[in-house]
């Protein structure tokens, strides 16, 4: 049992992380923190499956003398699209929210909607 | 920060270091671990980090926006350019193998170009982005100055 | 030479316009740009569904690498109609785009707008040319990045927020997908879908693969607007510029389905869905978005919420055709995603005009203006007709092969609730036909923006009545439509219903 | 001419005639003209296929391929020669009426009135020449379609009102009943052609056709039999020559037509009465005739009268399809033909009163026969064919129906055929009573003479038609005799 969880430490960060963003993502009103949670979300993604790619005793995915077992590069450099989307999706998002703020003078969501309600 | 002296003196000389580090990582991307995203990144890094010391203007005057926006494009075309000449060659899309004479050399060419045309578009968007948030006139309520 | 690269050539070329299209001076280069390349792309497409139609497979690798271990763009002739529409709507969105997208856009962001306009081309067309489910989800974020982006420019602040809502839950969707991929490469090691369909065969029974799977669907269930995760369609299609409406209801959710089919019968088969609830789930969330959705479209006050409502329901049909998983189910599902694009279409066309000549969308201030439009209006007409799935248009051939596969399978219940879901069509469509003929006009009242109550220029009747006529020839004449569509049937590997 | 190149001008023509009505629409009187050469050249057209069709030949195009093995056919039979023959002549004798009256009226949007009553008479005539169950209900709902406009033509509320009434239960019957019993019957058949003898004998379980049958009868709401009769008086809202043309005879004719050609091209007769589909179908139509002709003595209004006077004698086609014996069906084909003469008469008859003396209601009709003797013979002479007295053509329907009945055995239906003819006598023939041996009460009583000449001479020739089938109803006695000896 014991074994079960120490075994698979990795899994178990990721489901924390991921939980604690999806939280975020729902239960916040302020859109930046929305977007943190986002990332937080994403982030915990990212872990996955670079710990995927992992394999005991196995260095870096580089050719060289006297080494013989690598991680897997694949899930690596999956990662590293992802990560370039998550930046974007950051950067749009942030955006968006400036552009909110100027519109709205708010960011908070509960605001946005009220304003939009009584419009 | 203007009268920080300190941090502008670090600043003037930590800009070149980090200019020469983003060239290694980018260069080096063919063998080792680095590219284009990373070199990109690092190379805007110190365009934001001046811009930081000494403040946005003087990085718009040597770098302007209009600038970046071809830049960004050229990358993307750099990139596009090298499949569609592969192609021309008559291989497949990206097939390095036929830019040159040899496999070999033609892989090490073709990758080259596309890791330069992947930093230069990674460095001016993530330039892009900083403009636009930082150059930004946020309303006079006191916050986002 | 160029049929060799036909696969690849969908999607380069557009990808190479963009960045030209972004250095471009702002005026009506960009759009000239961005026109040539749709029509081009409409034409490599059609030649690919040519090639395809008789069930051969191009197959192409990337850089040279044999799949499965490099990236592999492999088109069957399910791929090959999906990426036909993308650029069939493509081609009639942008004439259409030019005079509405000047009144809406600011001038110094046309080459911006047409380039992102573009690179949203190129993330649908990837999305239908690649054989490899990690390239789909990179070309799945480029069409929902520059999507949200392109909402972003509607005029009213609310696109902002319509935009944000659907950034939010678009890219958990998008993140969920990553999930199941991750963990269908955890069990397999490969990424490349076929590859994957063979490897997945004999573990059919792992908890990881399920629980990839149930990841995966949710991923694309937000993606395509499935009930109840359609929340943040009915805004998006509200505020967006009107051409990206066009664009996004006629090709957006449904290239999602067609990812949705591709992943749950290309990449996990038939024998899986047998063995998981996911079929009865989707019949039951289909049965349920088919009536709410049309009953939310009924009590609407704005014309182009009533239409993205429509919209929810209509995918719920393509969704239930996924649900019966036989023959008639799955040719209905596919007919609908290219049908629905044509009726969808045209009838954003139809609003946007509307829109363009007297600045608003609700019922009220559109009273009356079908004797001042008589061409817009006789297209929402027909468009409506096609909706509703009356004989002779587009919409009855897809309503027919769903109402085939319920009775086929004895589904009752799902039968009473697609021809229900007719009904209500036809209330929420006569109640605009009937604001638009028979209401006076109010003339005290008058939303902002251009008051011309006349009929609409040339340029943008001209797409929406090339829309209208689609409606109805593929309502006559489906003989292409339906041999593709039994040829990518075939190839997803679904059998004949038998009891 | 070929005979598919003669098929295909007699239905495109309608579609000509909107063309050309759009054109000249600012020039009323060559907009009038067009109106009436198309309809006369496409009576002349109808009228040479059935010469060519009783000299034996063979009528059949298939016009494209909307779903694998279902075509878009045209194809001609008895029973839809029977039906273009009576829309077509018809379209041309209410041509001549409405010009007169639409003018007196002073109606708006004339223009749009003529194109769609073009239209209109096209689709009934694609149902008319259909060749399979697919194309027939696609003409049905163009039909359905483009007839709205027209009762909605008025503008106000009521006439809105009325026109959603009137297309609310047409296309939900024809969507929730009808083109569910169309897909119930492919998915069993695998095919939807017309075939002699029908094609469901031997694949349905002899225990789901009554429920199938059911929904064709229910979902076919153009036959209004209860309760889905609610559209007819709502469509009387339109004016009068839509309510003659399209409310007595093309849109509800074909909806008849319809159930006669389920009966004996889908199911066939020798189906129904084996597995007794329809038992329990024929108190429906016995009641819709007794009940409508019920609801008609009520009715004041002089069309809701009428209105529900057709809806009482669609049920008598019905009952004669669902009867299922050869004299069944022989009455109730002609009795398309005979209703549709005697009906047309009495709604010219009802728009001449309300264009010249501008009354809607039979209590104020006391004394206007002295006024308008001519409309009112006219009247009279349309009622007793309809109450199925010689010497009129209404009486070789009836009696053949009445035949039929006794052939099924169904005296009960026999006894309700005798009751409503009674009660037509009381709810017709009280109309022109009135008119004629009524003394007005109101002081300024109109005295304005007859309608338009135009009116006159649409009714004197529906009128004389209804003579003269008694006499002589060849056409339509060859055909319906036709369609019989085919079912076997």
């Amino acid at each position: 049992m014991i074994d079960v969880i120490i075994g698979h430490y990795n899994y178990w960060i990721v489901i924390v992380l991921m939980m604690a963003g999806f939280y975020t993502v729902i239960s916040r009103g302020n859109l930046i923190k929305k977007i943190v949670g986002l990332n937080i979300f994403q982030t915990s993604v990212f872990l996955l499956y670079i710990s995927i790619g992992y394999v005991s005793d196995g260095t870096a995915p580089i050719i060289a003398e006297g080494f013989t077992r690598y991680s897997n590069p694949l899930p690596h450099v999956l990662i590293l699209t992802a990560i370039v989307v998550g930046v974007a999706t950051t950067a749009l998002g942030l955006a968006l929210v400036i552009r909110i703020k100027e519109a709205y003078g708010t960011i908070e969501e509960d605001d946005i909607h009220n304003q939009d309600e009584s419009l | 920060m203007k009268h920080n002296l300190i941090l502008r003196l670090i600043a003037k000389y930590l800009f070149p270091i980090i200019a020469l580090f983003a060239f290694y990582v980018q260069f080096h991307g063919d063998y080792g671990p680095g590219g284009g995203f990373q070199a990109g990144v690092i190379l805007s890094v110190g365009f934001i980090f001046y811009a930081m010391v000494f403040g946005l203007k003087t990085v718009e005057q040597a770098v302007p926006m209009s600038l970046l926006r071809v830049l960004a494009s050229m990358g993307v075309l750099i990139y596009g350019g090298t499949g569609v000449a592969s192609m021309l060659m008559g291989g497949n899309f990206l097939d390095y193998d036929l830019l040159s004479q040899d496999p070999v050399s033609g892989q090490h060419l073709g990758i080259l170009l596309v890791e330069a045309g992947v930093g230069i578009t990674v460095s001016s968007v993530t330039l892009m982005i900083f403009y636009a948030f930082a150059g930004r006139d946020m309303p006079a309520d006191g916050e986002g100055q | 030479m160029i049929e060799q690269n036909l696969s690849l050539l969908l999607v380069v070329v557009p990808l190479l316009a963009a960045p030209i299209a972004a250095m471009l001076p702002n005026g009506r280069l960009p759009w000239l740009l961005a026109l040539a390349v749709s029509w081009l792309c409409f034409i490599l497409a059609a030649w690919q569904l040519m090639v395809v139609i008789d069930g051969d497979v191009i197959q192409y690798s990337l850089g040279g690498w044999a799949p499965p271990w490099g990236i592999e763009y492999r088109i069957d002739a399910l791929n090959a109609i999906v990426a036909l529409l993308v650029a069939a709507i493509a081609a009639v969105t942008l004439p259409y785009a030019l005079l509405s997208i000047e009144q809406e856009i600011n001038k110094e962001q046309l080459s911006l707008f047409y380039s992102v306009f573009l690179l949203c081309f190129v993330g649908l067309l990837g999305i239908t040319q690649t054989g490899d489910i990690f390239n789909l989800f990179v070309f799945l974020e480029i069409s929902s990045l520059s999507a949200y982006a392109l909402i972003a420019m509607g005029r009213d602040r609310r696109a902002l927020t319509a935009a944000f809502q659907y950034m939010i839950m678009g890219t958990i969707g998008a993140t969920f997908f990553l999930i199941g991929v991750g963990l269908t490469y955890v069990e397999t090691g490969t990424l490349n879908m076929l590859d994957l369909n063979q490897r997945l065969q004999p573990i059919l029974e792992h908890r990881t693969v399920h629980t990839g799977f149930a990841f995966m669907v949710v991923g694309i269930a937000l993606k395509l607007a499935l009930f109840p995760l359609h929340l943040w369609l009915p805004n998006v299609y509200t505020y967006a510029p009107t051409a990206i409406s066009v664009f996004l209801a006629a090709t957006a959710t449904k290239v999602a389905v067609y990812v949705m089919l591709r992943v749950v019968f290309g990449v996990f088969s038939n024998d899986f869905v047998s063995i998981t609830p996911a079929d009865d789930l989707f019949l039951l969330l289909g049965v349920i978005g088919v009536i709410l959705a049309s009953a939310a479209a009924i009590s609407q006050h704005d014309v182009k919420r009533m239409l993205a409502y429509s919209s929810v329901a209509q995918i719920s049909y393509m969704v239930l055709g996924m649900g019966f998983a036989s023959v008639y189910g799955l040719t209905a599902s596919i007919v609908h995603i290219f049908n629905h694009a044509l009726m969808k279409g045209a009838l954003f066309m139809a609003v946007g005009i509307i829109v363009y000549r007297i600045g608003s969308s609700r019922f009220k201030d559109m009273a009356g203006l079908g004797r001042q439009m008589p061409w817009t209006f006789a297209a929402i007409f027909i468009a409506g007709l096609s909706l509703i799935g009356v004989p002779g248009t587009a919409g009855f051939i897809s309503k027919w092969y769903l109402m085939l596969a319920a009775i086929e399978q004895q589904a009752w219940p799902v039968a009473l609730a697609i021809l229900i879901g007719s009904l209500l069509a036809v209330i929420y469509m006569w109640k605009l036909i009937e604001t638009l003929f028979f209401e006076k006009a109010e003339q005290h009242e008058i939303g902002q923006g251009v008051q011309q109550r006349s009929e609409a220029p040339l340029s943008l009747l001209l797409p929406l009545w090339l829309l209208v006529l689609a409606n109805i020839y593929f309502g006559i004449e489906t003989q292409v439509l339906l041999k593709a569509t039994a040829t990518a049937v075939d190839l997803l590997g679904v059998a004949d219903y038998h009891e | 001419m070929s005979d598919t190149a003669l098929l295909l001008t007699a239905l495109c023509l309608p579609l000509f005639a909107v063309l050309g009505i759009t054109l000249t629409s600012r020039w009323p009187n060559l907009r009038e003209a067009v109106t009436l050469m198309s309809s006369a050249l496409l009576s002349i057209a109808v009228f040479t296929i059935y010469m060519r069709f009783s000299g034996g030949a063979v009528f059949a195009i298939d016009i494209a391929e909307p779903l694998p093995g279902l075509m878009l056919r045209f194809e001609i039979e008895p029973l839809g020669m029977l039906l273009a023959l009576v829309t077509s002549t018809l379209w041309f004798v209410t041509a001549i009426y409405a010009i007169g009256y639409m003018r007196k009226h002073n109606e708006e949007n004339q223009t749009r009135f003529y194109a769609l009553f073009a239209i209109a008479i096209g689709s009934a005539l694609g149902a008319a020449f259909s060749g399979n169950l697919l194309t027939l209900f696609l003409w049905y709902e163009v039909l359905t379609v483009s007839t709205y406009p027209l009762v909605a033509h008025a503008g106000t509320k009521k006439a809105r009102d009325g026109a959603r009434t009137y297309i609310g239960i047409l296309l939900t019957t024809s969507i929730l009943f009808q083109l569910f019993a169309i897909l119930i019957t492919y998915s069993v058949a695998g095919t939807l052609d017309f075939s002699d003898g029908g094609i469901l004998a031997g694949k349905l379980d002899p225990a789901w056709a009554g429920l199938l049958y059911a929904l064709f009868i229910f979902g076919i709401g153009k036959a209004a039999v209860m309760p889905f009769h609610r559209w007819l008086p709502a469509a009387m809202v339109a004016p009068t020559p839509v309510s003659a043309l399209l409310h007595a005879v093309a849109v509800v004719k074909v909806g008849v037509f319809t159930v006669l050609k389920v009966t004996v091209y889908i199911f066939g007769t020798d189906f129904i009465t084996s597995s007794g589909a329809s038992d329990w179908l024929i108190w429906f139509a016995g009641a819709t005739i007794l009940l409508a002709s019920l609801v008609a003595m009520t009715q004041d209004n002089l069309k809701l009268r009428l209105a529900y006077s057709t809806i009482s004698q669609l049920s008598y086609i019905v009952l004669g399809a669902l009867l299922a014996t050869d004299m069944g069906l022989l009455g109730g084909t002609m009795h398309i033909a005979m209703h549709a003469f005697a009906k047309i008469t009495l709604f010219f008859a009802a728009g001449a009163i309300l264009v010249a003396a501008h009354k809607t209601e039979i209590s104020q009709l006391d004394g206007l026969g002295r006024q308008m003797p001519l409309t009112f013979v006219f009247f009279t002479i349309g009622a007793c064919s309809i109450i199925g007295l010689p010497p009129f053509g209404g009486m070789w329907s009836k009696w053949y129906l009445a035949m039929g009945t006794l052939e099924a055995g169904q005296w009960v239906m026999l006894a309700v055929l005798l009751m409503s003819s009674l009660l037509n006598i009381a709810y017709l023939l009280v109309i022109p009573a009135r008119a004629f041996f009524s003394q007005a009460r109101e002081k300024n009583a109109y005295s304005g003479g007859e309608a338009p000449v135009s009116c006159l001479i649409a009714m004197a020739i529906s009128s004389m038609m209804c003579i003269y089938l008694f006499i002589y109803p060849e056409p339509f006695y060859t055909l319906a005799s036709m369609l019989v000896k085919q079912a076997p």
